[in-house]
């Protein structure tokens, strides 16, 4: 296979491309106006462009929990949310207002301090997650040389602000929503990580953009050189897909909220705007996400098809985030939750072995394609992935098909 | 030997599932929720849903909700068909039926209530009062609309809100109400026919009286 | 020096804090306090990858271990350990006290022989692997043998738990399993 | 006082916490936060040295500081998880309570 190294166009300049970055060019232009020292000027414009993700996300979070419910119901051949505005476009207003107004209570035998803590902890390592990932050709917020390290420290955050939610809450269920919550982090962080360690290991970098941009050209000038479209790639990718599932706590691996068992887990004592918190920040760690999947393995910003630069980056972005938004939806309206210990076994017996599998994959995918044996590549790492992956559900088939059922009365 | 016979048996589910294909089950689950979400918007019979203020589902016949008393007729005062004999009164689990009998000035009864009333926030719908009535007079009602903002007045339903027509009762539910109308009307011919039957038989009577007897004519008929 | 003078009490109060709170899990999301903001002062002398990987490594993985296994096991009595500090304050501090002395002693005498290298360049993440893979390759060998071993010791324990648990669980299941009544002719 | 010398300074402060911790406290699990406060301070020395100290091209302190943290990762996960052996045989984590032999 030769890597056709078609170019996506020359960096375009015109407006649109640069159009996420216009808030921070006009407060830094109306700060210079204004005569301000030169400090100044630049954390005006950060403030800006931090300013513009946040925004931007907020109104996907907005309009991501109408369409999440629009969705869910037409999967389940009901209408959904259709009485606030047009279509129910106002729904999240009219959420939003409902929570703002309601009652903050905290418990008797909570500790207010992390029970106020908690909320915040939750919400701010998903913004500064969003904060380092590529979005446009253009449009990086924050460009760090470890991006991904930092991704995976901030999104670490996360499980001891969970943990501080249920326990600050002095009560037993969200006791128990945590303590599911942090064993499922955990066991699902790991297989996460090692995913996206093939990509390192393939770009050389931790800088996100730089990961991105490996990803440029196509092969045989159609399939786009994504991550995804490699042995090692699939495998990682899908991997990654499924513990991200499991890390931004969605169906089917929900458990630590399962609303019929654990009432909502870590949030259950928590009302008004701190579970509004809450939820932003499930939400909006669920487009940290999927931008990381998509930067990793979908390629960023590129666009799938040879030709198409002229579209600004950050759409296709976009696009693409939309695109896996709407598969978790479509997972969530399919799957029914799975238990504890099969979460566990799955994590630990089948996730993160695969995943220790696509280390030497990609490890011998980057020194053949080096040395030009695209097609040893190919022929080396498909059967090094596909075999263990056989032989591993061969396995899983059978301890873990349901038993031939027996009638204790009715067979005798 | 026999009995295992009676159990419907599924495929078994570990033959089944130990050699299938990995993931197969995970995409059929996919696609039939694709198919559901996809036809929702050009089938309308799929959507179980109606937009509730505006259009409201046919409520099925065997729907129970809160008591009425049926009357016949126009006139709900002359019409009714209960005659206060208070059995579901005396039967109801939660005793929510009040029931006091119209007499007239004599202290006779009229065989009508004067008072029925039913506090609606203590009947459990059961039905026990429609079963057990021997005048076919107390129905459940299918109206399920009663929110009202007085808990007091606005959960005890008068004789004003309970007496509705048995055309409301037919509509309502109309197996049940033509049955009872036709036994109705069975009954009544036979009471006609009965009194029919007496009267010229009490003519009859008479007129042999008469004929034996012309003295004893008003005695013989107060009989 | 700023961010230095501005962190160092702070981690030492959380530090206090982690080694004074009688209430354990209080004392175990202090020490993951003191940990990020150790990793925060690498962060702004350069160490960037140290002060991350501090980051994800401790506060992500060994205080949200700590934090769980406070959560399994029962903790002690805090009117218990509060009856009991002075005299053990009293033992520890006779124990530290010198040790500190000595420390601080030594660095009054180490801490002037600085070399004056007030910018001293942050490493790339390539030098730093550069040097991971060519001279410290046994070192490195001998932690991912020592992982492993981790790894697999950590398993066997919770295996054998495990098993145990599941035999225990199952013994008592057979004690109690209730016979199927026979089926009587009628 | 120059960085170096609040540096060693702090570390020496973190790591007799750290000590002081391990005297004092009875849950085996405090203990262990007392030990990583100590391996802590160490870190900061290290850190110290690199940055403040004489030029260091091979990177000594950094990488040092790295197979530490590998290093109590890995005494953290052996730790917690006799620690939570011992608790299945004494239902507590009192190192106190286990002065007997048989288990």
């Amino acid at each position: 296979m030769i890597l056709l190294a078609v170019s996506s166009g020359a960096p375009s300049l015109w407006a649109p491309e640069w159009l996420p970055r216009l808030p921070q060019r006009l407060v830094e232009m109306i700060c210079q106006a204004l005569g301000a020292p030169d400090w100044l000027v630049a954390i005006a414009g950060f403030i800006a462009a931090a300013a513009t993700v946040v925004g931007v996300f907020l109104g996907g979070f907005a309009l991501l929990s109408l369409i999440e419910r629009k969705t869910l119901a037409r999967i389940q051949n009901r209408i959904g949310p259709n009485r606030a505005g047009w279509f129910g476009i106002l729904q999240p207003v009219a959420d939003g207002i409902k929570m703002l107004t309601k009652e903050d209570i905290v418990p008797a035998k909570a500790e207010w301090l992390l029970h106020l803590a908690a909320p915040i902890l939750i919400v701010v390592p998903s913004i500064l997650a969003l904060g380092v990932i590529p979005y446009g050709r253009e449009w990086v917020p924050v460009r760090l040389e470890l991006g991904l390290l930092f991704f995976f420290a901030v999104g670490t955050l996360t499980e001891l602000a969970v943990f501080i939610a249920g326990w600050a809450s002095g009560s037993k269920f969200p006791m128990l929503g945590a303590m599911r919550a942090i064993s499922q982090m955990v066991s699902y962080e790991l297989p996460l990580m090692i995913s996206a360690l093939g990509v390192i290991m393939v770009t050389g970098s931790l800088s996100l953009p730089a990961i991105v941009e490996h990803q440029g050209g196509f092969h045989l000038g159609f399939i786009p050189a994504w991550n995804l479209f490699s042995p090692w790639g699939l495998s990682a990718g899908i991997i990654f897909y499924i513990a991200s599932i499991a890390e931004a706590n969605r169906c089917p691996f929900d458990l630590p909220e399962g609303e019929s068992e654990i009432v909502a887990g870590h949030m259950t004592e928590y009302s008004g705007f701190k579970y509004a918190l809450f939820f932003m920040g499930e939400y909006l760690g669920l487009f940290a996400i999927s931008g990381l999947g998509i930067t990793l393995f979908l390629g960023g910003w590129q666009a799938p098809l040879p030709g198409l630069g002229f579209v600004p980056s950050w759409i296709w972005f976009f696009a693409k985030l939309v695109v896996v938004i709407m598969s978790y939806l479509w997972i969530r309206g399919t799957f029914p939750r799975v238990r504890i210990d099969q979460l566990m076994r799955f994590a630990w017996l089948c996730l993160l072995p695969m995943a220790l599998l696509t280390l030497p994959a990609a490890g011998l995918w980057t020194i053949l394609n080096r040395n030009d044996h695209n097609v040893l590549a190919w022929l080396i790492t498909v059967p090094l992935l596909l075999i263990p992956w056989l032989i591993l559900t061969a396995i899983y088939n059978r301890r873990l098909a349901p038993q031939t059922r027996t009638y204790t009365f009715a067979d005798s | 030997m026999d009995q295992s016979s009676n159990i419907h048996r599924l495929p078994d589910p570990a033959r089944a599932a130990r050699w299938s294909l990995p993931g197969l089950g995970l995409f059929k689950g996919l696609v039939v929720t694709a198919q559901n979400m996809i036809q929702s918007y050009y089938r309308k019979e799929r959507m179980t849903t109606v937009q509730y203020p505006e259009q409201r589902a046919p409520i099925s016949p065997n729907f129970r909700n809160f008591p009425f008393l049926a009357y016949d007729g126009v006139d709900p005062v002359a019409g009714l068909r209960c005659t206060a004999c208070s059995i579901c009164e005396k039967e109801c689990p939660p005793q929510c039926i009040y029931i006091v009998l119209d007499r007239d000035a004599n202290g006779k009864s009229l065989k009508r209530p004067r008072i029925f009333d039913i506090d609606v926030s203590v009947c459990m719908n059961c039905g026990i009062c429609s079963e057990v009535c021997p005048f076919d007079s107390i129905y459940m009602d299918g109206e399920y609309e009663l929110s009202t903002d007085d808990r007091f007045d606005g959960l005890l339903f008068g004789l004003d809100r309970l007496a509705k027509s048995a055309d409301y009762h037919m509509k309502l539910r109309p197996e049940q109400a033509t049955e009872v109308a036709a036994r109705r009307k069975a009954e009544e011919d036979k009471k006609l026919a009965t009194q029919a039957a007496k009267e010229a038989k009490a003519k009859a009577e008479q007129a042999k009286k008469q004929q034996e007897l012309p003295g004893q004519h008003e005695k013989g008929a107060d009989v | 020096m700023t961010p230095l003078l501005i962190l160092s009490p702070l981690i030492l109060l959380a530090a206090l804090g982690a080694v004074w709170l009688a209430r354990p899990v209080h004392a175990a999301l202090l020490l993951a306090l003191a940990l990020a903001l150790t990793a925060v002062f690498y962060l702004t002398i350069g160490a960037d990858f140290i002060g991350l990987v501090q980051f994800m490594v401790y506060v992500g993985a060994i205080a949200v271990l700590i934090v769980f296994s406070l959560l399994i096991t029962r903790p002690g009595d805090e009117a218990e350990e509060l009856a009991r500090r002075p005299r053990s304050l009293v033992t520890g501090l006779a124990c530290t006290l010198p040790v500190l002395a000595v420390l601080l002693y030594s660095v009054s005498r180490s801490g002037t022989a600085e070399s004056g290298a007030a910018d001293s360049p942050a490493f790339t993440l390539e030098q730093l692997g550069t040097a991971l893979f060519t001279t410290h390759v046994p070192a490195v060998m001998a932690v991912g043998v020592l992982l492993t071993a981790v790894m697999i010791g950590a398993a066997l324990f919770a295996r054998g738990a495990h098993a145990s648990s599941v035999s225990r669980y199952a013994s008592c299941v057979t004690e109690a399993t209730i016979k199927p009544p026979t089926l009587s002719d009628p | 006082m120059t960085p170096l010398a609040l540096l060693l300074t702090l570390s020496s402060l973190l790591f007799t916490l750290g000590l002081l911790a391990v005297l004092t406290r009875r849950n085996a699990i405090l203990i262990l936060v007392g030990i990583e406060l100590m391996l802590n301070a160490a870190n900061i020395n290290f850190i110290a040295f690199w940055r403040y100290g004489p030029p260091d091209p091979d990177l000594t302190g950094p990488l040092f500081v790295l197979f530490s943290i590998a290093i109590a990762a890995a005494e953290a996960a052996v730790g917690l998880a006799i620690i939570l052996m011992v608790f299945r045989h004494t239902r507590s984590t009192d190192l106190n309570r286990l002065d007997s032999l048989h288990g």
